[in-house]
């Protein structure tokens, strides 16, 4: 049994350049965010609160930044492209600039490989994942992280969270997580894995929007779409292949640089699978 | 003005009952800085129950910065480790004979400051009660740690360093142990001859000695290069700006090296005071320790101009960013400080006056070592709260039972070593004998020259040992 | 090695210093195999994993339930393409509203256990038959009988019994029943449905010897994992921790 | 599903099975270590769904009552409790979406604070007591005598059949539906009045998609306007490829500022002078003809030329042009009003400038075109003002009435301090509200009805601005009531009628066989040839809506209003102007009870859990503040003390502090909380509409000494040279992706 | 006859070695240097001049132990490594060798040390009784040179003591 892990496992070696470890992947699910659409609204945010039980920490320890909002929108004043573009004004005139910032479920995370338990380890369907019992909370990953997207719990958020009735939204499907443990986006690990099942439970191939994340569900402006980026056939792997954006690449070569699509750090080389498509800005 | 490490016209006799005496009836002083360092502990032990009970959140560690002083103070603790090795192992083979006075005490130093380090990545986890996943053994889950974390690292090279670093101290202590066995009563006689583990000081005894002592002394110089490497690819496997260094291993063993140093002077001048310890913790030799420490401290700062010319040079623009932000951001004042105690400090240890001036050394030695806590802490939060992502810039000021642990962590040590000093000699007897022995020989050789007479020929009484 | 001794030494013509290392060269060596072979027992390949009677998990103290034959089905039927997970657990026994009779439903009345547990193959949890669902025999069927009875004022106040649970993972542990029927029973070549019991008895127990159902598997994660590796079960931490 | 009520009830009772219970990750130890037999109960149905499989989420369509816009919500309900809400896909208004407010509608169903039992007062204090008693009060007071017309309804905005049996209550009652009250903090009053007198009809239908470009004064569409989900589905087909324009006019920048193109602050209350400006601009320079307009109206645009109006709005006059040069080629377009900008003492005219450039851009009829009128007037939704507070007011000052009833409102909050409307409430002998919480209003009151939440309500909801299409959108309960001590907001009214008009009402039982009938009695082209009643009644339930059919309203015509603007007048004494901003998480504060809003921080400043004052960076120069810094403002009517937030995206003049905190009661989250902007307002109104001039209100501030932090989410405001939102001209974007080439 | 272990005790270490020089020259006989047992406060390098090579098996033990915890250390974490039971590699290979090289290369040092301690504490005859003969002034300052002597060579024994100022000379009888 075991030496039989042995002798095959040995066998394997790293194939290529970070390719998500030895897994022969069954999806890499992945995100195409349109940031010409997103208009900042938090509906994604709260929508995940709501599917994911994430802890309110009220506003003394938020201000500690002990925050746990697993999809956050960020808000910037400056556009560095246009930076030019833009006339010096002492008003805001080109408004602000939005940006979702949910875990990217890199292929080559950089918080696998420091976790000293295992506790965060790439599963087959290519997602970064977070096992929340196995935690010890030495917050190396949270640590490593560039995109700074894994949150920790600070205390035990269960009483002071959801003081009942309250904790009757809970959702079942997932855990509610105690203090001392590392948490991050998990791309709804709970509706993937329902829509898989039922999928196998009829026997037949998972299709293209048979779910959705809780985010893309509800996001007004239909910003975010999640998809399976190992089928051609979704819209994002359409979407990716038409902003000519490809996994394991540090830097895309692209025939046409106007192409919005684009990662974030992606020189860094963790070659994460959600894709931004950039602001537009009429000037 | 002493310039001998030590005189050699000192007899054997009074060696042992200068040193033997260090061990016993201690005084007001010492059971005065017993109760300071175990209310330290309290302090400490009161800390962490409550973040226990409460949650790491009490520490105000936040998001992004989720280490904060607790794995700095660790770093620090390492580091101190580091002297001990050095001044028994490195020197041993290189056989520089002014150490054996002050090695005893800077390898307990090793020892203890390890077992102190050790705590922190305990109690610094989110849930210690499972730390025992860190350790590899067989679960029916199929479910071992993850080989790739440099914290794995961390633990086996602890484990390991701590072990080999107590075995060195011990088997070096064991002719000691002898001598105290001989000359003690009661509970203590029965404790020494456990300890001693029968040695007679036969020949069989001190050839096998030698050789394990040697061959130890070579197994731990590699080894506390490599504990401190691996403590610092915690931070240089990492993609984090600011930690993703390739000078970072040396770095970290010269700025352990130093740090050990500086604390080998603060003992060496603490025990030399309240032991009487003169005859042999001469000047000299706090001399030595202290161009020792010079040398090391000028090294430390090369490596970290290295490290600010590689980042101002190199490509990486946010590395480049941190490190001015480390110059004039919110850690500034501390980034400063580091610097001024670091690297400005150590050149009072360039004056043969100063050096010799004890009060200064003293204070000196202490800043010395706030300077290598303050680089510590340096390294770990600056690149935690203004890394990459911009959204994330956080500055929050430790709590206070962060401060509480790292300052009984301090108590810790100090109880350790005091319980060490009143059990142990600090001070190696058998190995000052030969000091005293050989540099005998060597004047005896000199009169024996000067008088064309055989060294082998009886000496002048006065010049008998013993007699 | 003693003082006396040494003359005999010499009389084998070896010096006795060099002749005393080379025995505790011997020793060491001997001493060192041990060490090593002790050592690599240690890996789970040949400790957990090849561990009869369920390795690390919890060893049956007390006495085997009652009215629980151990063994296996009475003709000898065994699931086919299927390795039962091993280990074996010493549960409490719990006090239920109405000691409900297994073994009367399905050892003596041969009723499938997914006739009462519909939900099993169709959800992640097997569910408590609804209270309807036992009145729709029991209105007629053995209706003397004490427990009936009891089962009747339930139903006629219109509220369910207070069941008290059994079996249970815990909460960060998300077990589907309906998958693991799908495995064993349907899409089990060769694996008639009308001995399903045979599958449930896999976590179960021989539940149909029992009266109360009693936890009788250690239900640990040793217990599945090592039943995973046996049956080519996924390997993925977040198929069971969400 | 069965008609038989107590059947459905049954199997949405909560049951305890596997997972019913928060799954919590107590995982120190082994599980076998951990885990207890026999302790946890497992309560099975008593008689089960076939379709209702333990374990196994099940959907029920409803409708959102977070805010009046109604959008069609499913329910996800597992074991009996609804665990998460989605968007209805069929629903026309939100296409299968929602904001965070409809997200965030079960804390407040779940809410801990809620109100479990009807409160009385007994000798000046509110008791709890039972359902009888406070029957029993409200039938003595006005079960059979009395009241008349001293009696009337303030709730906010209604539709359906709840407003059937509203108007129905107000009659038997014997008073009219002039005392029917509907007040709305929020709402789009003025420029329904403008667009009545312009083109005849209140709410046309605007064709975000057809527009290509969209000048909005104050029009916050993407945040609470008129129906916040819908335009943000209609501003994503906007904004694809080719891409329209968005230019954002305001004192304050909203969310919608925060996406334009072009933000412009202007000064507060000169929004009307910038639309003349602009239409000066348009028939000056790109000479537009001016021939369907009447001449006073010409002579009026001809006065703005380009340096008064810069001189007056304090908009850079290269800019005006722009957005004329812009308005000019990139036709159609579509000029909209909002809030900040008819919040004003001639908010009637500003929104009559900003139609009148619709008219000159010949928008009329092409984005802006007629919505027609809905088949059925009595389940037409009475909209909410903020006129009819003030007319409240008045009618308490005359002592006009004896009973008073309120439902879905919180007046006491949002009434600024000089009505004193408290007070002039407690003068009323007997006040009834239904409510979900101890909220302001409910505190006056002598007896307090504690009514199902949304999740647990029957109704049906006639949305305002419905989008193409119309329809009746159905409310149906998606969970057991979680407390039997609590009552729907129907039944309630049927027990109501049935005290005054028993003849009538007695055939009903409760509110849902009253619905049953009312749905049975549709005409048959509403029934689209459903099988049977039940059918029918089944189908509306699963889509949860009845699509209508409108009746077409035909082209629109456009008659230009006159418009008459006065000076700006700076104000010595009082030089700020006060913009008391409305969110999307809290709303007019409705939401500020639920612990999501309250985290959920603010688009623009991103600040959590407090008020604030934005203010301009030169203005905090003035004032000598920094952020965190407490800034007192005072009006001529009451002083806030609030914590400064400083960034460029408000206007010099302008001070603005954010709806939705600063309640005296309204539970844990809410309570003693932030500041009311509200409560400083001047009595100033609009004076064609009688509209609250809410943006009006001039404020002087000083700073008050005190400094707290301000708790905001995020460090840098800048992205410090990172790609992290890379931004492209529309240009490029179109380059690549429009005319054809969109890539998806 | 009864065999006689003398120890003398010399207070000055020429005389001492002096001593053993002449017992190299067999000036007793049946008494071999082999035999000789110098006991001191400290370590001589010149005992070797004195008594001869004598060897030490240490260093072997201490290779011993490194290459075992070589082995035994990349052995153990390998095959963890490979019996994973699910395999969390993020992208680097199941056995990796930079890691395994560090905690290999601790595991060398680690049994390094270890064995190096157990060959000192049974080559150097340690944990087992003083014999009667200790005398505690060597853990002072003198040197002691024991040796084991037939009953008829005894008095030589001591008179060539005697000749080199032996401070003390003990004696004991065995059988």
């Amino acid at each position: 049994m075991s030496f039989k892990n042995i002798l095959e496992d040995w066998a394997r070696y790293r194939r290529t350049r970070e390719d998500g470890g030895f897994h022969v992947y069954e999806h890499k699910w992945g995100m195409a965010i349109d940031l010409n659409k997103c208009i900042g609204c938090n509906a994604c945010s709260v929508a995940c609160y709501a599917e994911n039980n994430l802890a309110v920490v009220g506003p003394e320890r938020f201000a500690k930044n002990q925050v746990m909002h697993w999809m956050r929108i960020e808000r910037y004043w400056d556009e560095p492209q246009l930076a030019q573009a833009v006339p010096a004004s002492q008003y805001q005139e080109n408004g602000g600039s939005f940006l979702p910032m949910l875990c990217q479920q890199c292929m080559a995370a950089t918080c696998e490989p420091v976790c000293p338990v295992a506790a965060t380890y790439h599963t087959p369907d290519g997602l970064n994942a977070q096992v929340y019992n196995r935690c010890v909370g030495s917050r190396y990953c949270s640590n490593n992280c560039p995109y700074r997207l894994r949150y920790f719990n600070w205390f035990s958020y269960y009483e002071s969270s959801w003081p009942a009735p309250l904790h009757m939204q809970l959702n079942p499907d997932l855990t509610v997580r105690d203090k001392g443990v590392m948490e991050k986006c998990t791309f709804c690990v709970q509706r993937i894995r329902r829509a898989k099942d039922k999928a196998k439970m009829d026997n037949r191939k998972l299709g293209d929007f048979e779910f959705q994340t809780a985010c893309q569900q509800t996001c007004p402006t239909t910003a975010i779409v999640f998809g399976d980026l190992m089928d051609p056939e979704t819209q994002v792997s359409k979407l990716w292949a038409a902003h000519q954006v490809e996994l394991g690449k540090a830097e895309q070569d692209k025939e046409n640089p106007d192409l919005r699509g684009y990662r974030v750090f992606e020189a860094l080389n963790t070659d994460p699978k959600i894709m931004y498509m950039e602001r537009v800005r009429e000037v | 003005m002493q310039t001998k490490d030590i005189n050699e016209q000192i007899k054997w006799a009074q060696i042992n009952n200068d040193v033997l005496r260090s061990l016993e009836n201690p005084r007001m002083a010492y059971w005065v800085a017993v109760g300071i360092c175990v209310a330290m502990i309290a302090c400490a032990v009161i800390g962490v129950g409550y973040v226990y009970t409460t949650g790491q959140g009490t520490l105000d560690l936040y998001w992004p910065d989720m280490w904060g002083t607790w794995i700095g103070t660790f770093i620090f603790w390492i580091g101190m480790s580091h002297s001990g090795t050095l001044l028994s192992a490195i020197l041993h083979i290189v056989h520089a004979d002014w150490r054996k006075p002050i090695y005893r005490f800077a390898e307990a130093m090793t020892t203890f400051s390890l077992m102190t380090a050790g705590l922190f990545p305990i109690i610094h986890l989110g849930r210690m009660w499972n730390l025992y996943w860190v350790i590899p053994y067989a679960s029916d889950r199929g479910i071992w740690p993850n080989f790739r974390s440099p914290l794995v690292w961390d633990a086996f090279a602890i484990f390991t360093y701590l072990t080999s670093s107590a075995l060195f101290l011990y088997i070096g202590m064991v002719p000691d142990l002898a001598i105290c066995r001989d000359n003690a009563r009661g509970w203590r006689k029965k404790l020494y001859t456990v300890l001693s583990l029968g040695w007679a000081g036969t020949d069989r005894q001190w050839r096998n000695f030698r050789k394990t002592y040697l061959l130890m002394a070579c197994f731990l110089i590699p080894l506390a290069v490599s504990v401190h490497s691996i403590v610092s690819s915690d931070f240089a496997m990492s993609i984090m700006p600011g930690w993703h260094v390739t000078t970072f291993p040396p770095y970290f063993v010269a700025g352990a090296l130093y740090s050990g140093c500086a604390a080998i002077i603060t003992l060496f001048i603490i025990l030399r005071y309240f032991f009487r310890f003169e005859e042999y913790m001469t000047i000299p030799i706090l001399e030595k320790t202290c161009k020792l420490t010079f040398v090391i401290a000028m090294a430390w700062t090369y490596l970290n101009a290295i490290e600010f010319a590689t980042v101002w040079y190199g490509p990486d623009q946010v590395d480049k960013e941190l490190l001015i932000n480390k110059f004039t951001g919110p850690y500034s004042p501390y980034f400063w400080a580091m610097l001024f105690f670091g690297s400005v400090m150590p050149f009072t240890l360039a004056f043969e006056k100063l050096r010799r001036h004890i009060p200064t050394m003293f204070v000196v030695s202490l800043f010395l070592n706030v300077g290598m806590w303050l680089e510590r802490w340096m390294i770990v939060s600056p690149t935690l709260s203004l890394s990459y992502e911009p959204f994330a810039w956080k500055v929050v000021w430790p709590s206070i039972v962060q401060w509480a642990v790292v300052f009984g962590s301090f108590g810790w040590f100090g109880l350790l070593f005091l319980v060490f000093v009143k059990v142990f000699p600090s001070v190696s007897m058998y190995e000052v004998k030969e000091m005293v022995y050989h540099r005998r020989r060597a004047v005896v050789d000199d009169n024996a020259k000067a008088l064309h007479r055989r060294s082998s020929d009886p000496q002048p009484a006065a010049e008998m040992p013993g007699a | 090695m003693s003082v006396k001794n040494r003359g005999s030494w010499r009389r084998l013509g070896v010096s006795h210093s060099r002749c005393n290392e080379r025995c505790d060269v011997g020793a060491i060596l001997a001493a060192l195999l041990a060490l090593m072979l002790a050592l690599t027992m240690l890996l789970p390949a040949n400790a957990a994993y090849a561990a009869d009677e369920g390795g690390f998990s919890v060893p049956i103290t007390a006495p085997t339930p009652e009215g629980y034959d151990g063994g296996y089905a009475d003709d000898g039927f065994k699931v086919p393409n299927a390795v039962p997970p091993k280990g074996a657990y010493d549960g409490v026994n719990v006090e239920q509203p109405i000691e409900f009779p297994h073994y009367i439903h399905t050892k003596v009345n041969q009723i499938n256990c997914m006739y009462c547990h519909t939900y099993a193959r169709r959800s992640k949890v097997a569910g408590i038959p609804p209270l309807s669902k036992c009145m729709s025999c029991h209105l007629v069927i053995a209706t003397d009988k004490p427990r009936i009875k009891k089962l009747t004022e339930y139903w006629e106040k219109g509220i369910a019994p207070p069941w008290k649970k059994v079996h249970d993972v815990p909460d960060f542990v998300h077990f589907t029943h309906e998958k693991h029927l799908k495995k064993f029973i349907f899409d089990n070549p060769g694996m008639p449905v009308e001995k399903a019991f045979e599958v449930c008895a896999f976590c179960h127990g021989e539940v149909k010897n029992m009266t109360v159902a009693r936890k009788v598997k250690p239900l640990n994660m040793g217990f599945c994992v090592r039943c995973h590796e046996a049956n080519n079960g996924p390997n993925d931490c977040w198929k069971c921790h969400k | 599903m069965s008609g038989n009520e107590i059947n459905r009830r049954d199997f949405l009772k909560i049951m305890g099975l596997s997972g019913a219970g928060a799954a919590l990750a107590g995982c120190d130890m082994p599980s076998y270590m951990t885990l207890e037999q026999g302790k946890e109960e497992v309560i099975p149905y008593v008689v089960p769904e076939e379709f209702n499989i333990p374990g196994v989420g099940v959907w029920y369509a409803s409708t959102c009552r977070q805010c009046p816009a109604g959008c069609g919500t499913h329910g996800r309900v597992r074991e009996g409790r609804v665990l998460k809400v989605e968007g209805n896909p069929g629903s026309p208004i939100n296409r299968g979406k929602l904001c965070q407010m409809g997200q965030s509608g079960l804390q407040g169903h779940y809410n801990p604070d809620r109100l479990t039992k009807p409160l009385v007062r007994k000798s000046g204090s509110l008791v709890e007591a039972n359902w009888d008693e406070a029957m029993d009060a409200i039938k003595q007071h006005v079960g059979s005598g009395g009241a008349g017309n001293r009696f009337a309804w303030f709730t906010g905005t209604v539709s359906g059949h709840q407003a059937v049996l509203l108007q129905a209550h107000l009659e038997a009652m014997g008073s009219g539906s002039g005392h029917h009250y509907v007040h709305e903090v929020v709402n789009t009053a003025v420029s329904q009045a403008v667009n009545r007198e312009v083109l005849g009809e209140a709410l046309p239908r605007y064709r975000f998609d057809q527009a290509r470009m969209i000048l909005s004064f104050g029009a916050d569409f993407l945040g609470p306007w008129q129906s916040p989900v819908h335009f943000s589905t209609e501003y994503a087909k906007f904004r694809a490829a080719p891409r329209g324009i968005l230019v954002q006019v305001e004192p304050k920048m909203t969310l919608t500022g925060a996406n334009a193109d072009l933000w412009l602050a202007v000064r507060p209350g000169t929004e009307g002078v910038l639309a003349l400006g602009i239409a000066n601009a348009l028939l000056t320079k790109h000479n537009r003809d001016a021939g369907q307009l009447p001449a006073d109206v010409r002579n009026t645009i001809a006065r703005y030329d380009l340096d008064t109006v810069t001189r007056i709005t304090d908009v850079p006059g290269d800019r005006i042009t722009k957005v004329a040069a812009w308005l000019n080629e990139r036709g159609p377009s579509l000029v909209l009003s909002g809030l900040s900008a008819e919040g004003q003492e001639h908010g009637y005219d500003t929104a009559a400038a900003a139609m009148l450039l619709n008219i000159i851009l010949g928008n009329v009829g092409k984005t802006i075109v007629s919505s027609g009128s809905f088949p059925f007037p009595q389940l037409v939704a009475r909209e909410g003002s903020t006129q009819s507070l003030s007319a409240f007011a008045e009618a308490l000052d005359k002592g006009a009435y004896d009973a008073v009833f309120f439902y879905d409102t919180n007046p006491v909050f949002t009434a600024p301090d000089y009505m004193a409307l408290g007070a002039k409430l407690d003068k009323v002998p007997f006040k009834v509200v239904f409510t979900n919480f101890r909220d302001e209003t409910a505190m006056h009151a002598d007896v307090v009805l504690p009514i199902y939440s949304q999740y647990e309500e029957w109704g049906t909801h006639v949305p305002a601005y419905q989008g193409e299409g119309s329809f009746i959108s159905v409310q149906q309960p998606v969970m057991n009531p979680l407390y039997d001590t609590t009552r729907g907001f129907g039944d309630v009214m049927i027990d109501l009628l049935k005290m005054r008009a028993p003849d009538k009402y007695a055939s009903f039982k409760d509110y849902y066989g009253y619905l049953q009938q009312a749905f049975a009695s549709f005409p048959a082209e509403v029934k689209q040839g459903a099988a049977s009643e039940e059918a029918f009644w089944q189908q509306s339930l699963q889509q949860g809506m009845v699509p209508v059919k409108r009746k077409e309203g035909g082209a629109l015509t456009a008659k230009a209003a006159a418009v008459a603007i006065p000076d700006y007048s700076q104000n010595a004494q009082y030089p700020y102007h006060l913009i008391p901003s409305p969110r999307l998480g809290m709303w007019d504060g409705r939401h500020a009870n639920v612990p999501w809003l309250q985290e959920a921080p603010d688009q623009i400043s991103k600040v959590v859990w407090d008020s604030w004052a934005e203010i301009h960076p030169d203005t905090a120069q003035k004032l000598g503040v920094a952020e965190g810094d407490y800034l007192r403002i005072t009006s001529d009517q009451g002083t806030i003390e609030v914590k400064v937030y400083i960034f460029k995206g408000i206007h010099r003049d302008a001070i603005a502090v954010p709806l939705g905190q600063g309640h005296e009661e309204y539970g844990r989250y809410a309570k003693g909380r932030g500041v009311n902007p509200l409560k400083i307002l001047s009595p100033l109104k609009d004076g064609k509409t009688g509209e609250l001039a809410m943006f009006g209100t001039r404020v002087q501030a000083v700073k008050a000494g005190r400094n707290e932090k301000l708790v905001r989410m995020g460090g840098s405001e800048i992205q410090a040279g990172r790609k992290l939102v890379a931004t492209v001209t529309a240009d490029v974007f179109r380059r690549t992706e429009g005319g054809g080439k969109d890539v998806l | 006859m009864s065999k006689h272990r003398i120890m003398g005790l010399f207070s000055d270490f020429e005389q001492a070695f002096a001593a053993i020089a002449e017992i190299r020259a067999h000036q007793i006989p049946g008494v071999s240097v082999d035999d000789v047992t110098l006991k001191s406060p400290i370590e001589h390098p010149e005992i070797e001049e004195v008594l001869g090579e004598r060897s030490s098996h240490v260093p072997k033990f201490t290779l011993m132990g490194a290459t075992f915890g070589i082995t035994f250390g990349f052995l153990f974490l390998a095959s963890a490594q490979a019996t994973f039971l699910v395999q969390p590699q993020g992208g680097k290979a199941v056995v990796p060798f930079p890691s395994n090289f560090v905690l290999t290369y601790e595991m060398l040092i680690l049994f390094g040390v270890l064995f190096t301690l157990v060959s000192f504490l049974i080559s150097a005859r340690m944990l087992r009784r003083r014999d009667t003969l200790y005398s505690e002034m060597v853990s002072l300052d003198q040197v002691g040179v024991l040796l084991e002597v037939d009953e008829k060579n005894a008095q030589a024994l001591k008179s060539l003591f005697q000749r080199h100022k032996v401070v003390d000379i003990r004696e004991e009888v065995v059988r």
